[in-house]
């Protein structure tokens, strides 16, 4: 056990500190995805290799070595300073590594500088209406006509699709193939005609995602990532980068904070909510579960950098764990607030942010794969429990 | 011995159910919630046409002069389309209006039956105490700060201080100034209410008169919240029964069964606690103070237990506002926090059973 | 809503009551099921309508109409007057009803009587090692030899069986048939030949169950209740009978009380129990769900007297909640208990019954159709969501 | 930076575990909850050979000086196997003589290290007060009564009055009564001690050192609870993998996949938090006394939850003695209720750092 960093990661700890001191007046605050001042300070940071750190150089990144430690000093010291991060989104953390791992040289050097400067959004297009917890039964054509792909269907979850320049979609280019078979990635330009897009409104009353329409959509034959059929391997070998930041307990336990904070100051008939030994102990379990996640975490990241602990489970439960723990958390500050606890919107006395997250973590329990398909994936890469034995078209219907 | 409806229960349940089917649709739901000026009135008027409003008032007074259970099915009705009209605040008013002197609760209370009148409810020890709130009276006169007061859009307010006086406040008296407060429901109305010396009529000084309308205002929350979670986990069965993923409807999966048979399992006995806590209202005086604490602490957990599990079961379909799921799901949230949150009306129970 | 009960009932209520207050010293103690005393009190009941009260005076019983009520206020009474209520088991609640329905008469006139009388006791010999949940998978066998029965294999979770002077038992008699339809319902004397009976301790530590080993017993050819092939649908006439007891909520009242009783009177550092908020939130939470069941109860017995009521699924939910209930209230005991929450058998501070009837009822969740086992029905049945795809044979092994 | 196990604690836990799992088998266990006489001091020699019992006393003392963590999986494998050996009572009574005069210490410590010596524990303030229990001590002399005193069967007792003084009090000393009692748990030794004018020696009046002393037993307790859960989670998931009904394994159908994906998605967690825990006591002193709460509390409620459910998906095999399952639930069972409830112990959580 040693959770301390040696000197030198201490070394490199006060550089990232004195760094975001002396660029504090630079920092875009609150720009959008597209402005100028973001897509500066973004190359800022990967000159300084806060951002695109581990990218090789030629394809636009800063080129080092991978460092988990090093990785975690800047995620935490830009945590501290409530640094603006640069640029984010599923093109940076999902497809840069998705063609880095099976993309052609040619699609490597076509995109991955773009997009990690800002100039090329992207969004996914994987869930349809229906196709969700069963991805693979996703319907979405495409089919060769010429040298080019002619797409047609429907998309559904798919976040910033409005302002994305480009998309990274699954499309069935074989129908007769078994299912996981027969899907294909392409990638191609969301100004392409044929693109409708629709926002989706939330519980939250939010369109934090889109539905995304595709009627003839032309894309040309090169724009696919692997080969035609190999969709589905192209795809997982994104999603285990998606899944593990749903449920992150370091951001739980800030509001685990902002929880004691109301319970310390807020008061009912004249008592301190902390000090009514009801809520108290909910508080107290749920700091307990905070903890042994937070824990949990701590225990993934030494296993990244050490390589010597069994963590397949420990990874596999993070993101159920991680999700419930944080709606049942938000919903004890709902109860602990009574009536206060409904403000929402523009309600002057709190932000509603309890019930935001209170509805956005419900969300993530379901998205990202639900609870129950989490459940199954335990169950049998984890416990090594037998699948269900698969069924005859239409044998329970 | 019978425990259960009787045929006029049925009936009055059933038309109130068949009417606001019909009437109230998620297009209204999404009105009602997107903009608070939008007004229900047409189904106002059509439930006070069917003697909803009526219900509890004396027939002496112009109405019908129903029972306490009575109400909670209507209430019941109502949680289950997420009906964006008043009815807990004025029926509590009523309550406490009746054991007042005639001359003064009246016409208040033959606006109510008639429908023509609606009452919000500011009280102090379980609405609005929060903060820097509290109403002061200097006699007749009112003074002070009430938060999130409900069924707000209202023509008068039951203002209840700290000690248990209440009194009866004209909206549009001198001194009164009204907020709206945005919350998490947007088919009921909350406010906050500024008085600087506003004139009001004193109701009664006796506690135990609020107390009464406090107890029925609970046992109708819980009715509320029994409706809105009976009519999720509804919608979950059938959902699971259509909707299909790896080639099977979801409701063929262990996993959803359970989720909706323990959602059941949990919900259809607090239909006997909603009834045997509606009778005892009126017929057990012993039992009425506990049953009120007990059966809107336990109806409003389990139905947020269902709220969140009728979600899951409809997966990303129920995240979104498409269905309209989420009105449901907000209805429960707040009838949980009103009148009194389930810890607090545990403790509450523990006390009035002496046990503290 | 009318929760009083009319005159006549009130009438005979005070009949029963003066009924116990009169005969007091003449109710055994603590008897054994096998004892002189039992069998005479036994006989006093039925004689006064106390005991088999509708059984047709024919078959050795009152003969009453029944009445639903009635039946309520004599157990009501006896509870209160801590009264012996009589003979009870298997033979009187499951077989005797049985015997009613399918029953041969010859069969009634032979069985009926003796068994209320306590002369014939009975134990059950359904389950089996290989046949919990999916019982119907039972594979002791009767085969025909003659004139008799042949049986042979094992039986589990048979109580009383050291005791029982005769078994209703499943066999398998048609290896061919599918298997719901190759079984049937035999009854035979357990002082036949080639029957073996070992106690199963339990982890409460005593032995409330035995196994039972059949080899090569012979029983009669007539000792078939209905037709050969016939004992599945003999058996489910059955077990409506037997699941509504388990978790009966009126029990469930006593304990709460008895749980309230110790924590206004235990103290710890000279606090009362109940002063202290978590715990009292926790009984009160405890106190609500069995408020809802006992409601859920009156209801049942309002449908079963009025008829006007659709009960079919707060009927199916009583045994999966009122076991869930019991254990958590004895947990809840523990809990507050502490330390002393682990008394056991002989230790003086306790008697232990909480730890017993906590471990009693996790029993009681498992035994009497699994809690996975009731949901599966309260879907189907109560929901009619569909029954899951069968599988070849095994398909998931 | 490494959160993990190194390479020795690995060599040990793996020379501990490979020593229990062929001594302790459920024929143990049943003779030692049927018959508190059955000994099994064969098993305390072997493990005294194997270094446990000196693991944590200084290496002046004849010890090792290992830390709580190694403590703390020494713990996690004795509660996988259910050992009826005592390790809890010398291992606090350990830390609490290694902070006072070596004078007073040096014997029963070095007895500890060469497993001749067992120290039990009756401390006021979490086992014993209850009822009318409590040790008043006049100078050195003690009087009074200790309910629960664990590890018993001991040649010597560390008592602590209420104020936090402890004292060391031999079993043989004249004015001492023992009286066993029967818990659940019948692999590990519950008694009432009765002293009446018994001499004994002060080790400390500083409550600090007691306090150490019971944030090591906490942390060892959760240890415990962690290895029995474990045990039973994997023996569920075999059962699962072998036994039939509807002619599948029971561990295709998904209910009971999805219980035992539960029992191993809340499990897991509380291996890291153990590990930080038993880190926490001997390196971050601000955090330690939070962590033995809070480990104790979420580890043992995990824990009780795994109980059950494991045992229920053994069914009725689960309920009877044949397996011997039961003797892990019940392990569980008194890990929980010792040194503190999970109630007590959230309390304690919230009052160590400030927040009442």
């Amino acid at each position: 056990m040693d959770l301390n960093y040696s000197p030198s990661y201490e070394q490199f700890r006060q550089e990232v500190s004195s760094f975001l001191k002396a660029s504090a007046d630079k920092q875009p605050k609150g720009a959008g995805l597209k402005s100028q001042a973001l897509k500066n300070w973004q190359k800022t940071l990967i000159e300084h290799g806060y951002a695109a750190r581990t990218i090789p150089k030629k394809y636009g990144g800063f080129g080092a070595e991978p460092d988990i430690l090093k990785s975690r000093i800047i995620a935490e010291e830009f945590a501290k300073a409530q640094a603006n991060p640069g640029m984010g989104g599923q093109g940076i953390s999902m497809l840069v590594p998705t063609l880095l791992e099976v993309g052609t040289e040619e699609q490597k050097q076509q995109f991955i500088a773009p997009t990690l400067h800002g100039e090329m959004l992207w969004c996914q297009g994987y869930s349809e209406p229906g196709a969700g917890s069963d991805l693979a039964s996703l319907r979405t054509s495409a089919v060769l006509d010429g040298d080019e792909w002619v797409v047609n269907g429907q998309k559904i979850w798919t976040s910033t699709a409005q302002i994305a320049d480009w998309i990274f979609c699954l499309v069935r280019t074989d129908p007769k193939a078994p299912k996981h078979q027969g899907i294909s990635f392409l990638l191609f330009d969301m100004k392409s005609p044929g693109i409708e897009i629709r926002p989706l409104v939330d519980m939250t009353g939010d369109a934090n995602f889109n539905e995304v329409f595709f009627t003839d959509v032309r894309v040309p034959k090169g724009q696919i990532v692997g080969a035609p059929g190999e969709g589905w391997r192209v795809a997982n070998s994104i999603l285990k980068f998606e899944r593990g930041s749903l449920g992150d307990p370091n951001a739980t336990l800030h509001r685990l904070a902002a929880l004691f904070d109301i319970m310390k100051h807020e008061t009912i008939g004249g008592e301190r909510l902390m000090d009514k030994a009801a809520f108290r102990d909910r508080a107290m379990r749920i700091q307990g579960r905070v903890m042994a996640l937070q824990h949990n975490e701590l225990r993934l990241l030494s296993a990244k950098i050490n390589g010597d602990d069994d963590v397949r489970l420990a990874a596999m439960l993070a993101k159920l764990q991680g999700t419930e723990l944080r709606h049942d958390l938000e919903g004890l500050a709902i109860d602990v607030l009574g009536e206060l606890g409904l403000a929402y919107g523009d309600n002057p006395y709190l932000n509603g942010t309890w019930q935001y997250y209170y509805m956005y973590f419900l969300g993530l329990i379901i998205g990202g794969g639900t609870s129950q398909i989490q459940k199954n994936i335990i169950s049998e890469r984890a416990l090594g429990m037998p699948k269900e034995p698969k069924f005859a078209e239409g044998a329970a219907t | 011995m019978k425990f259960g409806l009787s045929e006029e229960q049925r009936m009055l349940v059933d038309s109130v159910n068949g009417y606001l089917q019909g009437a109230v649709d998620i297009d209204r739901l999404r009105a009602a919630s997107t903009n608070r000026d939008e007004s229900s009135d047409d189904v106002r008027r059509a439930l006070a046409e069917l003697g909803v409003f009526a219900l509890l008032v004396p027939e002496a007074h112009g109405g019908v002069g129903l029972g306490s259970l009575d109400a909670a099915l209507i209430a019941e009705q109502l949680g289950g389309v997420c009906a964006p009209v008043p009815f807990i605040g004025s029926a509590v008013a009523t309550r406490v209006l009746a054991s007042s002197d005639p001359e003064l609760a009246g016409d208040v209370l033959a606006g109510i039956a008639d429908g023509s009148r609606t009452v919000g409810l500011a009280i102090d020890s379980y609405i609005g105490g929060r903060r820097d709130a509290g109403i002061i009276a200097a006699g007749e006169v009112l003074s002070g700060k009430s938060l999130f007061v409900f069924d707000f859009d209202a023509d008068s307010y039951l203002v209840a201080t700290a000690d248990g006086a209440t009194y009866l406040l004209s909206a549009d008296a001198p001194g009164v100034t009204r907020e709206p407060l945005t919350t998490i429901d947007g088919t009921r109305r909350f406010g906050e209410l500024r008085l600087e010396n506003a004139e009001a009529t004193l109701i009664t000084s006796d506690e135990a008169a609020l107390d009464a309308g406090v107890r029925l205002g609970r046992v109708l929350l819980a009715a509320d919240a029994l409706g809105a979670a009976q009519h999720m986990l509804n919608e979950a069965v059938a959902y699971a029964k259509e909707r299909k993923q790896f080639n099977r409807v979801i409701g063929s999966f262990q996993a959803v069964k359970h989720m909706c048979a323990e959602m059941a399992a949990e919900l259809e006995p607090c239909r006997s606690m909603l009834w045997y806590a509606g009778h005892a209202l009126d017929a057990l005086p012993q039992e009425a103070p506990v049953l009120a604490c007990q059966s809107k602490s336990h109806i409003t957990e389990v139905a947020s237990f269902v709220a969140k599990t009728a979600t899951e079961v409809h997966g990303g379909m129920g995240f979104t506002d498409l269905l309209g799921l989420h009105y449901w799901f907000k209805r429960i949230g707040s009838a949980r926090q009103m009148l009194g949150s389930p810890e607090q009306l545990r403790d509450e129970a523990a006390s009035v059973q002496g046990l503290i």
